[in-house]
C-alpha cells in the first residue's frame, strides 16, 4: 500500500527565489507528522503546494499513489486533503454553526443546498462538541475572540472528514491549556487520519510529535523523531545562527 | 400616526402581504393608466434590482453590465411582437414574394429577406423561453471564463461595463438585424390583446407585480438556504471557500445566471409596457443607474434592492418633471451621499433610526452601542 | 434584524406608492380646467434638457418658446394664449414616449412640438398615433415615413441629400467618400447616394461608420486620404464630427482639393470644431442665419434679443419655430384645436418664413422647402452658395426619382 | 503592405493617446486600488483648463496648460481624495460607486461653467501639418506619453517619494510600521494620478471635442488598458495601450470602427484568460 502523501522532487520558484528546492517527503498513513525549519524554510510553502495554492515549477505530489499535479484547490479538498492557515479566516457574518455546517455540506450535490438547512448534523453537533463553541453557535463568528476563531477553524477542518488534515501554526497565541486541548485532540485525530502541523512551539513538538522533518531554504534538512532531530548537529547549527540560547523555541 | 405604529409592529410574512395588497389591489384602482404604466415600468427595473441584489449584495459580484441581460430579454420579447404584428398587417408586409412578412424597420433597412436569427421567434413559446435561456446561457459561458480564472472585483466590473458597451456597439451596427439605435418599438398588441388598451396596461402591471413578487420570495429562499449561506461565503471570502472543497467559480456563475435571468425576464416585460425597446437602454450608463439604485435602497438587503429601483424611478420621473437640469447634481449627490454616510442604504438608515428610537424608548441599553450601528 | 429590514423596506414601498398616487392627481386636476380652456391652449414642448442631445436640442426649445411668445403677444391663437408644457426627454428614446404619454394624457396638451434624434421620433410615433394626438418634428431626417399624426418641418432627403449630391455633381466631384455615425438616417442617406452615383456616373470610394460618440479618426482619415477621393459626404453626428475635422485638418486635407459635405453641422457645431479646422466646406441645409428674407432679418434679431447676441441660430432652430407658426395658422384656420381639425386645415397652408415660402404638403404632412448649399465663412457663419430656386416637394419615398426606385418599397 | 505600413503610426499615437489617459490610473487605480470613475471629468478638467487659458496666452495654450492642468486636475483628485475616498480605502466596489456620482456632478459642472456645447482649442501653427500620414499633433502627443512615462518611472524608482509609494502600494501595514506616512503617500499618489489626468486633457484638446461629455468617451478604454497591462505596473500600462492601439488601428483599418470596438473587448477577454491578472503582475503571497 503506498504511503498517503508523497512528495518527490518538489520544486518553487517565486520570481527567481526558489521557495522548495527539490523536497522529497513520505507521510504514511496514521502519522502525526511535524513540519518545522526557520522562517523562509519553505513550510508553507510545502502546504500550499500539497492543496493546490501554489503551482511548483518541478516535481509532483501523490496523495495514496495519486498525483495531484493540475488540480485545483476544491478538487484536492474532495479527493480529502484538508487545511487550516496561519490567519485563521472564518466567515464573519455566518454564525458559527453556519461556518461549520457550510464545511460539512461540500459532499451533499449543489441542487440540494439550494434548500434551507433544517437542524443540526451529526458531524456538525460533533465538531461543536469537539470546539467546546455549542454555546457560541449561533453567533455570528465575526464576534469571536482570537483564539476562538482558531478553533472554529479546526472544527470546520474536522467536519470536512478529511484524510489528511494540514494545519499551519495551530496553537500560535493559545493559552498553555488550550495548546494542550489541542494536541491531544490532533493524537486522537491522527488515530485513524494523518495530521501535518508546521508548529514552532517546541514543548508542543516534544509533547505530541511522532515524526518530525526539519526544512532549511527549500531543502529536507534532516527528518526522524523529535530527540534524532534534535540531536542532529545541521538542526542545531541552523537555529543556533538565528538564537543563541535555547534551540528551538515558541514563537515565529 | 396610529397606522404608522400600526404598520411598524407587523412582522415579515405581514408586510410582504400589505405590501403585495397596496401593489395589486390598491395601485391598480388607485393610479390612473398612465401613473400606473410607470409603475410597471419601475417594478421592471425592480426586478433587475433583485437581480442585482443578488449578485452584488449577497455575492459580492458588481456587475455593470446588467443592461446586456435586460436587452436580451427584451429584444427576445420585441422581436417576437415584431413578427406577429408584421404577419398580421398585410399592408407592412414585404413586395419582395411570398416569404415572411418583414418588420417595418428592416423595410427601410433594405433587409430583404427575414433574417434566419429572426425567424424562430415568430413563435411565442420560443421566443419566451430565449427570454430567460439567452441571458443565461450567456452569463453561464461568460461567468465560467472569468470567474474560473478568479477575474473578480473590480476587474469583473469593469469588464462587466466593457461588455455593455460592446453589446451596444453591436446592436447599433448590425441595423438590419436589430433596428440599430432606434431600436424596436412601434408595438401593437401582445398576444392578441391590444397594447394601447387601459385593461391591457392594467393586466400588464398585475403580471409585472407578480413576477416580481414570486421572483422576491424565490430569491429570498435562495439567501436564505444554504445555498445562500455559501454565497455570503464566497462573497467575503473566496479563497477560503475552495478549502471548504466548494468551487466559488460553479457558485458564482449560478447566482450571475440566476441574476441575468432576472434582467431578461425584467426586459421581455418593460417592451410591451413601455412600448420600447433600444441600445439606449443597456449600456453603460443605465446599466450603472440600478446598481446606484441598489445601493440607495440598500444591497445587502433584497428589499432594499426593490425599493432603491422603485424610488429611484419614481425621483427619476418626478425630478426631471420639475426641473431637468438639476437632476444630475442631484443624482450624483444622493449617490456621494448615501455611498459615504449609509453605506446600507435605506433600508439600513430606517434600520438604525429604529434602533435609536427603541433605545431612546429603553434607556436601559447603552447609548455607545446605537452610535456604533449608526456609523 | 431581518424583520426590521422587511418592515422598513414595506414602510417606504407604501409611501412611495402613496407619493405616486399624489402625484398622479394634482396635475390631472388642474389639466382638466386648462385643457379645453377658456382662455389658454396647452401645448407640448419635449426636447432633450439633459444628456448628450441636450447640446442641440435645447436651443430648438428656445426657438419654440420664442415663437409662442411672439403668438402671445400677437394675441395668441383663437384668442387664447398659448401655455407651453416643457418636458425633458434626457437623450433617451424611452423618456420621449413616457413623457410623450405625460404631455397628451394627463396634461391634454392641444399638440407637442419636440424631438431630434430618429430614434426619439420612432419611440414616439406609436404613442401619438395611438392617441390620435400631433407631434411637430423640427429636424431633417432620413424620410421614408409619413405618419398621419406627425407634421415634419425639417428636410426629407429630396430636400437635403439629393440636393447636395446635385451640388456635388455641377462641381464636377465624381468620385465620393462616404463618412457617418452609424445609426439609421447615416446609412439610410448612404444608400440614397449610392444609388444617385449608380444613375449618375459617379463612383463611391468607401464608406464608414463609426460609433456615435466616436473620437479616434486616425484610421478612418487614412482610409479617406489613401482612397484620394474628389469629395467627402459626411453624415456624422455630434461631438464625432469635432475629432474628425481636427484629425482630417492635421492630416493635411483642405477644403480646396477635397470638400467634405456635412449634413448635421450648422452654426452652433462650427465654434466647438474650429472655425480654422471646417471653413470652406460645403454644408447642405434650407436654412442659414444669413439667409436673406426679410422674416430671417426679425426672426435673427429677436433670437439674439431673447437669448443673447452671442447666439446663432440654425436650421433646425428655425424649424422648431416654423412648426409654432404653422400649427397656430392650421388652427386659424381650423378654427378649433381638434386634431383630425386642425390635420384637415393644415394642408396647403402656406408661411414666408426665414428660409423662404414654406408650404404644408397635406398628402404627407411634410413641408415644401427650398435646398441651400453654403460654405462655412472664416467668421463661423455660414454663406450660401447655391440654392434650388424654388420650394422642392417633399417626397419622403423618393417616388418621383426613377433611380431611388429599388430602396423604398424594400 | 502600404496600408501596413501607414496604420502602424496611427496605432501607436492611438496607443499613446490610451496610455496619456490610462497612465494616471496606474497611480489612482494600480498604486491605492480606487477605481476612479472621475477620471474622466479630470480628464475633461485638463481640456477646459487648456480653453480657460487661451485667453491669456492665444495659440501657446496647449504648452503652457500642460503644468496648470496637472496643479488643477491634480488639486481636485486630491480633494476628493481628502473629502471621500480616504474613508473607502478596502472598498474598491465602493469608490467606483461614489465616483461615478462625482463624475455625474462634475459634468453637469461643466455644463453650467461652460454651456452644453463644445469649446475650441487652437492648436499652435507649428503643430499644423505632418510627416507623411503621421500629423504634427499625434506626434506631439507621442513624445509627451513617452516623456510622461518617463518622468512617472523616474519618481517611482528614483525618488524617496516614489519608493516609498511603491512600499505602501506593495505592503501597506508594513509600510505604515516602517514609518511611512500612508495617509500623505495616499493624497501624493492621487495628486499625481489625477494631475497625469489633466495633462492627458490637455493632449486629447489636439484631435478631440472639448465638452462636458469629454471624459465619458475616455474611461472604459482606460481602464481595459490597465486591467491588461496588470495592477500598478507601468511597464504594463506602457505594453497594453501599445498592444491595444496597434490592435485597434490594424482590426480597424481591415473591418470598421465599430466591429474593431467589439474585436478588441472579445480580444481582452481571451487574453484574461490566460493571464487573469494581466501582463504583469507584482505576486503576493497572501491569502486574498
Amino acid at each position: 500500500m503506498s504511503p498517503i502523501i508523497e512528495v518527490r522532487g518538489l520544486s518553487v520558484v517565486f520570481d527567481g527565489f526558489r521557495a522548495l528546492d527539490g523536497v522529497d517527503l513520505t507521510v504514511e498513513r496514521g502519522e502525526l507528522r511535524f513540519l518545522i525549519g526557520p522562517n523562509g524554510a519553505g513550510k508553507t510553502t510545502l502546504i500550499d503546494v500539497v492543496t493546490g495554492l501554489t503551482r511548483p515549477a518541478s516535481g509532483e505530489v501523490l496523495l495514496a499513489g495519486r498525483s495531484l499535479t493540475g488540480l485545483r484547490e476544491h478538487q484536492i479538498v474532495r479527493l480529502g486533503v484538508g487545511r487550516t492557515f496561519q490567519t485563521s479566516v472564518v466567515f464573519e457574518e455566518l454564525t458559527v454553526l453556519e461556518n461549520l455546517d457550510l464545511a460539512a455540506a461540500f459532499r451533499r450535490p449543489l441542487l440540494s443546498l439550494a434548500r434551507r438547512r433544517r437542524g443540526v448534523s451529526e458531524t456538525v453537533a460533533e465538531a461543536l462538541e469537539t470546539t467546546g463553541l455549542a454555546g457560541l453557535a449561533d453567533r455570528p463568528a465575526g464576534v469571536l475572540s482570537h483564539g476562538q476563531r482558531q478553533w472554529l477553524e479546526i472544527g470546520m477542518l474536522l467536519a470536512q472528514r478529511p484524510e489528511v488534515l494540514l494545519l499551519d501554526e495551530p496553537v500560535a497565541g493559545m493559552s498553555r491549556a488550550e495548546r494542550e486541548r489541542t494536541g491531544e485532540l490532533l493524537t486522537s485525530v491522527a488515530r485513524d487520519r494523518t495530521v501535518i502541523v508546521v508548529e514552532h512551539d517546541m514543548e508542543f513538538l516534544r509533547r505530541y510529535a511522532s515524526q518530525v522533518t526539519v526544512l532549511h531554504e527549500g531543502r529536507v534538512l534532516a527528518e526522524g523523531s523529535v530527540e534524532e532531530v534534535r540531536g542532529d548537529p545541521r538542526v542545531q547549527e541552523v537555529y543556533i545562527g538565528r538564537r543563541k540560547d535555547d534551540a528551538v523555541s515558541a514563537g515565529s | 400616526m396610529n397606522a404608522v405604529t400600526n404598520l411598524a409592529r407587523l412582522r415579515g410574512p405581514g408586510i410582504f402581504a400589505v405590501v403585495a395588497a397596496l401593489a395589486l389591489v390598491v395601485a391598480p384602482l388607485a393610479l390612473e393608466p398612465f401613473r400606473l404604466g410607470l409603475l410597471a415600468k419601475y417594478l421592471c427595473f425592480a426586478i433587475v434590482a433583485l437581480g442585482i441584489g443578488l449578485a452584488w449584495g449577497q455575492g459580492g459580484m458588481l456587475t455593470l453590465g446588467q443592461g446586456v441581460f435586460f436587452g436580451l430579454g427584451g429584444y427576445a420579447m420585441g422581436m417576437h411582437l415584431k413578427l406577429v404584428e408584421a404577419s398580421s398587417l398585410p399592408s407592412s408586409g414585404s413586395s419582395s414574394g411570398g416569404g415572411p412578412a418583414l418588420p417595418d424597420f428592416m423595410v427601410w433597412s433594405g433587409v430583404e429577406e427575414l433574417p434566419a436569427l429572426w425567424a424562430p421567434f415568430a413563435d411565442p413559446v420560443f421566443a419566451l423561453a430565449m427570454v430567460v435561456a439567452g441571458p443565461v446561457l450567456i452569463a453561464t459561458v461568460l461567468g465560467l471564463l472569468v470567474f474560473r480564472q478568479r477575474v473578480r472585483g473590480a476587474y469583473f466590473a469593469i469588464l462587466t461595463q466593457a461588455l455593455a458597451a460592446a453589446f451596444v456597439i453591436l446592436l447599433v451596427g448590425q441595423q438590419g438585424l436589430t433596428g440599430g439605435t432606434n431600436g424596436l418599438t412601434n408595438f401593437f398588441e401582445l398576444f392578441g390583446r391590444d397594447l394601447a388598451d387601459d385593461s391591457t396596461q392594467r393586466g400588464l402591471y398585475i403580471v409585472v407585480a407578480l413576477v416580481l413578487g414570486v421572483l422576491y420570495l424565490g430569491a429570498r429562499q435562495l439567501v436564505n438556504s444554504r445555498f445562500g449561506r455559501l454565497l455570503v461565503a464566497v462573497r467575503d471570502g473566496e479563497d477560503r471557500v475552495r478549502f471548504l472543497g466548494y468551487d466559488p467559480a460553479v457558485v458564482k456563475t449560478i447566482v450571475f445566471a440566476i441574476s441575468a435571468g432576472m434582467a431578461g425576464l425584467a426586459g421581455a416585460l418593460f417592451v410591451p409596457v413601455v412600448g420600447i425597446i433600444s441600445p439606449a437602454l443597456l449600456g453603460v450608463v443605465p446599466s450603472l443607474e440600478l446598481v446606484v439604485a441598489v445601493a440607495v435602497g440598500g444591497r445587502f438587503a433584497l428589499a432594499g434592492a426593490v425599493l432603491g429601483a422603485v424610488v429611484m424611478g419614481y425621483a427619476k420621473t418626478s425630478f426631471s418633471e420639475q426641473f431637468a437640469d438639476g437632476w444630475l447634481y442631484l443624482q450624483g449627490a444622493l449617490f456621494i451621499l448615501v455611498m459615504t454616510l449609509a453605506p446600507k442604504g435605506l433600508v439600513g438608515l430606517a434600520a438604525s433610526a429604529r434602533e435609536a428610537l427603541a433605545a431612546r424608548r429603553r434607556p436601559a441599553v447603552p447609548a455607545s452601542r446605537t452610535v456604533k450601528e449608526i456609523a | 434584524m431581518r424583520n426590521s429590514v422587511w418592515r422598513s423596506g414595506a414602510a417606504l414601498a407604501a409611501l412611495a406608492i402613496a407619493l405616486a398616487a399624489c402625484g398622479g392627481e394634482a396635475p390631472a386636476n388642474e389639466s382638466g380646467a386648462a385643457a379645453g380652456g377658456d382662455d389658454t391652449i396647452k401645448v407640448g414642448i419635449l426636447h432633450s434638457l439633459s444628456g448628450t442631445m441636450a447640446i442641440s436640442e435645447v436651443t430648438v426649445r428656445d426657438a419654440e418658446l420664442l415663437a409662442i411668445e411672439e403668438i402671445n403677444k400677437a394675441g395668441g391663437v383663437l384668442g387664447k394664449q398659448l401655455v407651453p408644457v416643457v418636458e425633458d426627454g434626457a437623450s433617451d428614446w424611452p423618456t420621449f414616449a413616457e413623457k410623450a404619454t405625460k404631455l397628451i394624457r394627463q396634461d391634454k396638451v392641444a399638440t407637442t412640438f419636440g424631438g431630434w434624434t430618429s430614434a426619439s421620433r420612432k419611440a414616439m410615433l406609436p404613442v401619438f398615433e395611438r392617441s390620435k394626438a400631433l407631434l411637430w418634428y423640427p429636424v431633417q431626417y432620413e424620410g421614408l415615413e409619413s405618419s398621419p399624426y406627425i407634421f415634419y418641418t425639417g428636410a426629407t432627403t429630396n430636400q437635403q441629400i439629393i440636393p447636395g449630391l446635385d451640388y456635388l455633381k455641377e462641381q464636377g466631384k465624381k468620385k465620393l467618400f462616404l463618412v457617418g455615425s452609424d445609426y439609421v438616417f447615416p446609412r439610410t442617406a448612404n444608400k440614397i447616394i449610392k444609388a444617385y452615383a449608380a444613375a449618375n456616373g459617379m463612383e463611391i470610394l468607401g464608406e464608414e461608420y463609426t460609433p456615435l460618440g466616436h473620437t479616434e479618426y486616425g484610421t478612418l482619415t487614412n482610409k479617406v486620404v489613401q482612397a484620394k477621393p474628389d469629395a467627402v459626404f459626411n453624415t456624422l453626428n455630434g461631438d464625432s464630427n469635432v475629432a474628425f475635422f481636427k484629425q482630417l485638418k492635421s492630416a493635411g486635407v483642405t477644403a480646396e482639393e477635397m470638400p467634405v459635405l456635412s449634413v448635421s453641422v450648422a452654426e452652433e457645431e462650427v465654434t466647438g470644431i474650429g472655425v480654422d479646422n471646417i471653413a470652406g466646406h460645403p454644408v447642405a441645409w434650407n436654412y442659414y442665419q444669413t439667409t436673406d428674407t426679410p422674416a430671417n432679418k426679425k426672426f435673427v434679431e429677436a433670437f439674439k434679443a431673447r437669448y443673447g447676441a452671442a447666439k446663432v441660430t440654425s436650421d433646425p432652430m428655425e424649424a422648431g419655430y416654423n412648426a409654432v407658426y404653422l400649427w397656430a395658422e392650421a388652427v386659424k384656420k381650423a378654427g378649433t384645436v381638434e386634431v383630425e381639425a386642425v390635420r384637415k386645415a393644415a394642408g396647403g397652408i402656406a408661411l414666408e418664413r426665414p428660409e423662404g415660402l414654406v408650404t404644408i404638403d397635406g398628402e404627407n404632412q411634410h413641408m415644401y422647402k427650398t435646398a441651400r448649399i453654403g460654405i462655412i465663412q472664416p467668421d463661423g457663419l455660414i454663406k450660401e452658395v447655391w440654392n434650388s430656386g424654388e420650394p422642392i416637394k417633399p417626397d419622403p419615398y423618393l417616388k418621383g426619382y426613377p433611380w431611388a426606385s429599388g430602396l423604398a418599397a424594400g | 503592405m502600404e496600408a501596413f505600413v501607414n496604420q502602424l503610426p496611427i496605432g501607436i499615437s492611438i496607443g499613446a493617446v490610451l496610455l496619456l489617459i490610462a497612465l494616471g490610473l496606474t497611480f489612482t487605480f494600480g498604486q491605492m486600488g480606487v477605481i476612479n470613475m472621475a477620471h474622466g471629468e479630470f480628464i475633461m478638467a485638463g481640456a477646459y483648463t487648456a480653453y480657460l487659458l487661451q485667453d491669456l496666452t492665444g495659440r501657446m495654450a496647449v504648452i503652457v496648460a500642460l503644468p496648470v492642468a496637472f496643479a488643477v486636475a491634480g488639486l481636485m483628485g486630491l480633494i476628493l481624495e481628502r473629502t471621500a475616498i480616504r474613508h473607502f480605502y478596502g472598498r474598491p466596489l465602493d469608490t467606483l460607486l461614489l465616483t461615478w456620482g462625482v463624475s455625474l456632478v462634475l459634468q453637469q459642472l461643466a455644463r453650467d461653467l461652460f454651456g452644453a456645447p463644445n469649446v475650441q482649442v487652437q492648436a499652435p501653427a507649428w503643430l499644423q501639418g505632418g510627416i507623411g500620414t503621421l500629423p504634427y499633433n499625434r506626434l506631439f502627443i507621442f513624445v509627451l506619453a513617452l516623456l510622461t512615462v518617463a518622468g512617472v518611472w523616474a519618481y517611482l524608482n528614483r525618488t524617496g517619494q516614489g519608493r516609498r509609494m511603491q512600499a505602501v502600494m506593495q505592503n501597506r501595514g508594513l509600510a505604515a510600521v516602517s514609518g511611512i506616512d500612508t495617509g500623505r503617500v495616499d493624497q501624493r499618489t492621487f495628486f499625481i494620478g489625477s494631475g497625469l489626468a489633466g495633462v492627458a486633457g490637455v493632449a486629447l484638446t489636439l484631435i478631440g471635442p472639448v465638452g462636458p461629455t469629454l471624459g465619458t468617451y475616455y474611461i472604459v478604454d482606460a481602464f481595459l488598458v490597465v486591467v491588461a497591462g496588470g495592477l500598478g505596473s507601468l511597464l504594463g500600462a506602457v505594453v497594453a495601450a501599445a498592444g491595444l492601439g496597434l490592435l485597434n488601428s490594424y482590426a480597424e483599418f481591415w473591418s470598421d470602427a465599430s466591429l474593431a470596438k467589439v474585436i478588441v473587448f472579445a480580444v481582452i477577454v481571451a487574453f484574461l484568460q490566460v493571464r487573469p491578472q494581466g501582463l504583469f503582475v507584482l505576486r503576493s503571497r497572501a491569502l486574498s
